[in-house]
C-alpha cells in the first residue's frame, strides 16, 4: 500500500511542476516547430522532395525537442536538494523512478504528439502519414525519456551535462527512430505500418522493463 | 610470388591508393597509439616516482 | 543509538577526515566540528545513508518503535531541498508521501506552527526568503514519521534570525530531553541546553593512518 | 532506512583484500602477457599479410582491391568482441567493485574504439572502387558506425567524472546499458536496411578462396593478439597510477616500475 502512496506521491509532484512551470512543456513544443520550418528553407518548397524529408525531418524534431527535459530530470533535483528524498525513502528506487518517468513522458508525449500532425503540414504529408506519425511520436517520447533517464542519472555530479547526454542517449534511440519513421514511410508507400509499430512498441517495453532499473543504480552510483 | 614486379605489387591493379590507404590508416592507427601507450606509461612512472621519493604528504 | 567504527569517507579519491569511532544513545547533542572542509556535511549524509564509507561501520541500533514506518534518522542539510513551484503544503505531502506515509493537513499545519510559520501553508516556497525556507524545511523535523528519528541538522541556524535560533535551540533541547539522539554542524556559538554533549574534532587525515 | 540500518560495510571490507591484493599482484603477470601478445601479433600480422598479398590470386571480380579485407573485417570483429569483453569486465566490476575489473574495461575502449574507426575508414576505402561511394549504408558498416558511437559515449563518461571511483562505475553501467542494446540495434539496422536498399552486396560474402579465406583467419588472431597487448599495457599504466593512490592511503606495497 504505502509504495501506491509513494508512487502516487511522485507522479502528483511532476504533473504539478510541469502545470506549474509552462517552459518544461512549452519550450520543447516552440523548439519542435522551429526544427521542423528549418528544414524546407534549405531543401526548397516543392511539396514533391518534401513530402519524403518530411517523415524523417518531424519524427527528429520530435526526438530532438524531447532531450531537452533530460538535464531537468535530476539534476536540478541534485542541485537543489530534493533528490535526496526519493534516495532516503524506504520505497524502491527503481518505482519511484518509474513513477517520475511515467509523469514526465505523458506530461510531454502529450503535446509533442499533439503538435505532430500540425507540424506535418509543413511537409503537405497526408492526413493518414501525419496521424501514423502522432502515434510514433507519442511511443518514441516515453522510450526516450526511460533512455534518457539513465543518462540524466548517471551525469547528476559530472561535468559534460547535456551534450553528453545527447552522445550517451541518441544511439540507443536509433530502433525507435528506425521503426518510428519507418512506421510513416510505410503509411507514405500505402502499405500498413502495423510491423513497424508493434516492434516500437515492443523497444518501449522492453526500455520501461529495464530502465528504472538502470536510472537507479545510475543515481545510486553518482549520488554516492 | 603471384607478382610480376614490385611495382605491379605497389599499383594494386591500378587500386593502390586505396588498398595502402587502408593499410597505412591502419599504421597510423597502431603507431599512434603505441606513442600514447609509452607517454601515459612514462608519466605514470615519473608522477609515481616523485610521489614515493617525495615522502611526506 | 549510533555507533561508528573506524569510519573514512573518501571524496575525488582522497579521505576528508581521520578513521572517526565514536557512540551516542539516545538524547545526546552530538556536535561536529571542523574546519570548513573537513568533511562535516559529508558525514552526516553517510550517517543519513546518503552517502557510503570508504571503510569502517555505522550501526543505527533502533529499539522497535511503535510507529510501523517511522524513519531512523531526518537530515535537513544546508539545501533545503524543496521545489520553488510548490507550496508548502504540497512540498510537505510529497516528502512523506515519497517515504509512504499519508499525512493529514492537521500535522502540517502543526508542524509547521512549531517553527512559527503555519501561515505559509499555501505560499508557493519561492516566493518565501531564505529564512522562512529553512523553517519550513526544518518544520519537517515534526513530522509523525519522525516521531523517534534522531535529527541529522546541517548547519540548521544558518539564515535564522535570533528569535528563531532561539526557538529551534529549545525544540533541540525537547527533542534531547524525550531521548532523541541530535547530530549538529554549526559554526555559529549557539548553547543549546543537553545533559550529556559529545563533541567530535573532524581532523585532517595523516599518513599511516590506517 | 533499510541502507542505515545496519550499514556495517562488511561489502566493503570484502573489498578491502582484493582492491589492494589483486592489482598489485597482477602488474608483473600483466607483463608477460603483454610480451607474448607483442611477440604473437607480430609473427602472426607478418605471416598473415605475405600469405594474403603473396599467396592468395587475384579476385575474380574485385581484383586487387578485395585485399582490403584483411584488415577490414578483422577490425570490424574485434571492434565487436573487445566491446563485449569491456562490457564483461564492467559488469564484474559492478558486481564486485574490483578497481582491476574497472582497469580493465578502461583499457580495452580506446582499442576498441580505434579497431571501429579503422574498420569504417577501411570500408569506405573499399567501397569507393567497388560501388563508386566511400559511404554505403550497409547494415553491418552502419552497426560498427553505432558501435564507434558506444566507444566514445562510453570514454566521454568516463572523463566526466572527477572522482575516478565514481567515474568507473557510471561508465562501467553506460557500457552494460549499451552492450544490452548492442543486438537490438543489429537487428534494427537490418530491418531497415533492407526496407530501403534490399539486400546489398555484402563485402567479402562472395565465395572466397581457402587461403584467402586462412590470410583473414590469421590476421583476426593478429589483431586480437595486439588488442590483448595494449590492453595488458593500459593496465599496467594504470595500476602505476593508481596504486600510487593506494601507497598514499598506507598500503605499504612498493610497487616495481
Amino acid at each position: 500500500m504505502s509504495l501506491t502512496v509513494a508512487a502516487r506521491a511522485v507522479f502528483v509532484r511532476e504533473l504539478t511542476l510541469f502545470a506549474r512551470r509552462k517552459s518544461d512543456w512549452a519550450n520543447p513544443l516552440v523548439f519542435f516547430l522551429i526544427v521542423c520550418s528549418l528544414f524546407p528553407f534549405a531543401i526548397g518548397s516543392e511539396s514533391e522532395k518534401l513530402k519524403l524529408i518530411g517523415v524523417g525531418a518531424v519524427f527528429v524534431g520530435a526526438l530532438l525537442a524531447a532531450m531537452l527535459t533530460l538535464p531537468r530530470l535530476f539534476d536540478e533535483d541534485a542541485k537543489d536538494g530534493s533528490l535526496q528524498h526519493i534516495l532516503l525513502s524506504r520505497e524502491p528506487l527503481a518505482a519511484l523512478i518509474l513513477a517520475r518517468l511515467a509523469a514526465v513522458s505523458v506530461a510531454l508525449a502529450l503535446p509533442l504528439a499533439i503538435a505532430t500532425p500540425v507540424f506535418s503540414l509543413f511537409y503537405a504529408l497526408p492526413t493518414d502519414v501525419a496521424l501514423t506519425l502522432a502515434v510514433s511520436v507519442f511511443i518514441a517520447v516515453p522510450t526516450l525519456v526511460l533512455i534518457g533517464a539513465i543518462a540524466s542519472a548517471l551525469l547528476v555530479s559530472a561535468r559534460g551535462g547535456a551534450i553528453l547526454t545527447a552522445v550517451l542517449v541518441l544511439p540507443l534511440t536509433i530502433p525507435t527512430l528506425i521503426f518510428g519513421a519507418g512506421a510513416a514511410l510505410k503509411v507514405l508507400f500505402g502499405q500498413s505500418p502495423a510491423a513497424e509499430l508493434a516492434l516500437q512498441a515492443a523497444y518501449l517495453l522492453f526500455a520501461l522493463a529495464l530502465c528504472p532499473l538502470a536510472a537507479a543504480a545510475a543515481l545510486r552510483i553518482s549520488t554516492d | 610470388m603471384i607478382w610480376e614486379s614490385w611495382s605491379a605489387f605497389w599499383s594494386m591493379g591500378g587500386r593502390g591508393f586505396f588498398v595502402w590507404g587502408s593499410y597505412g590508416a591502419l599504421a597510423i592507427a597502431v603507431v599512434a597509439e603505441l606513442i600514447v601507450l609509452r607517454s601515459a606509461r612514462k608519466r605514470a612512472l615519473e608522477e609515481s616516482h616523485e610521489r614515493s621519493d617525495g615522502g611526506s604528504l | 543509538m549510533l555507533e561508528l567504527n573506524k569510519v573514512v569517507i573518501e571524496r575525488g579519491g582522497r579521505a576528508l577526515f581521520a578513521p572517526l569511532s565514536f557512540s551516542a544513545a539516545g538524547g545526546v547533542l552530538v556536535r561536529v566540528a571542523g574546519v570548513n572542509g573537513a568533511g562535516k556535511t559529508t558525514l552526516l549524509r553517510a550517517l543519513a545513508g546518503l552517502t557510503s564509507v570508504e571503510s569502517g561501520t555505522i550501526h543505527w541500533l533502533r529499539k522497535v518503535s511503535p510507529h510501523k514506518n517511522s524513519r531512523t534518522s531526518i537530515f535537513i542539510g544546508h539545501s533545503n531541498g524543496m521545489k520553488d513551484a510548490l507550496t508548502a503544503r504540497e512540498t510537505w505531502a510529497y516528502n512523506e508521501g515519497v517515504d509512504g506515509n499519508f499525512v493529514t493537513d492537521a500535522e502540517i499545519e502543526a508542524a509547521l506552527h512549531k517553527m512559527g510559520v503555519a501561515s505559509l501553508i499555501d505560499r508557493r516556497v519561492g516566493t518565501l526568503s531564505q529564512g522562512q525556507k529553512k523553517r519550513v524545511a526544518l518544520s519537517r523535523l515534526f513530522s509523525s514519521s519522525a516521531a523517534n528519528a534522531a535529527w541529522l541538522l546541517d548547519e540548521p541556524f544558518v539564515a535564522l534570525d535570533a528569535a528563531t535560533q532561539i526557538l529551534l535551540a529549545q525544540h533541540v533541547s525537547a527533542a534531547l530531553a524525550r531521548g532523541a539522539l541530535v547530530v549538529l554542524t554549526s559554526h555559529q556559538a549557539i548553547d543549546i541546553v543537553a545533559e550529556r554533549v559529545l563533541e567530535i574534532e573532524l581532523t585532517p587525515w595523516k599518513r599511516g593512518d590506517a | 532506512m533499510a541502507r542505515t540500518e545496519q550499514q556495517s560495510n562488511d561489502r566493503f571490507a570484502g573489498r578491502w583484500f582484493w582492491r589492494f591484493a589483486s592489482p598489485a599482484q597482477f602488474y608483473p603477470v600483466a607483463g608477460m602477457i603483454e610480451k607474448i601478445c607483442w611477440g604473437l601479433a607480430l609473427v602472426l600480422a607478418a605471416v598473415g599479410l605475405y600469405i594474403g598479398f603473396f599467396r592468395a590470386p587475384t579476385d575474380a571480380t574485385q581484383g586487387e582491391v578485395y585485399r582490403v579485407i584483411y584488415i577490414h573485417v578483422p577490425a570490424a570483429w574485434m571492434a565487436m568482441i573487445v566491446y563485449l569483453a569491456m562490457a564483461f569486465w564492467c559488469a564484474i566490476g559492478l558486481a564486485f567493485g574490483t578497481r582491476l575489473s574497472f582497469m580493465m574495461s578502461h583499457a580495452l575502449a580506446p582499442t576498441g574504439a580505434i579497431m571501429a574507426a579503422v574498420a569504417l575508414w577501411t570500408g569506405a576505402l573499399w567501397g569507393r572502387p567497388t560501388w563508386g561511394t566511400y559511404w554505403v549504408w550497409d547494415a553491418r558498416l552502419t552497426s560498427t558506425l553505432i558501435l564507434l558511437f558506444l566507444y566514445i559515449g562510453y570514454i566521454a563518461l568516463a572523463a566526466a567524472f572527477d572522482d575516478k571511483k565514481k567515474g568507473d562505475r557510471a561508465s562501467a553501467l553506460i557500457a552494460l546499458v549499451g552492450a544490452v542494446n548492442v543486438p537490438i540495434i543489429y537487428f534494427s539496422v537490418q530491418w531497415w536496411n533492407t526496407l530501403h536498399q534490399g539486400a546489398s552486396v555484402r563485402p567479402g560474402s562472395s565465395s572466397m578462396a581457402t587461403v584467402m579465406l586462412t590470410a583473414m583467419m590469421i590476421m583476426t588472431f593478429a589483431f586480437w593478439a595486439y588488442c590483448v597487448a595494449v590492453a595488458m599495457n593500459r593496465v599496467r599504466t594504470q595500476i602505476i597510477e593508481r596504486e600510487r593512490g593506494a601507497q598514499w592511503l598506507g598500503s605499504g606495497k612498493g610497487i616495481k616500475p
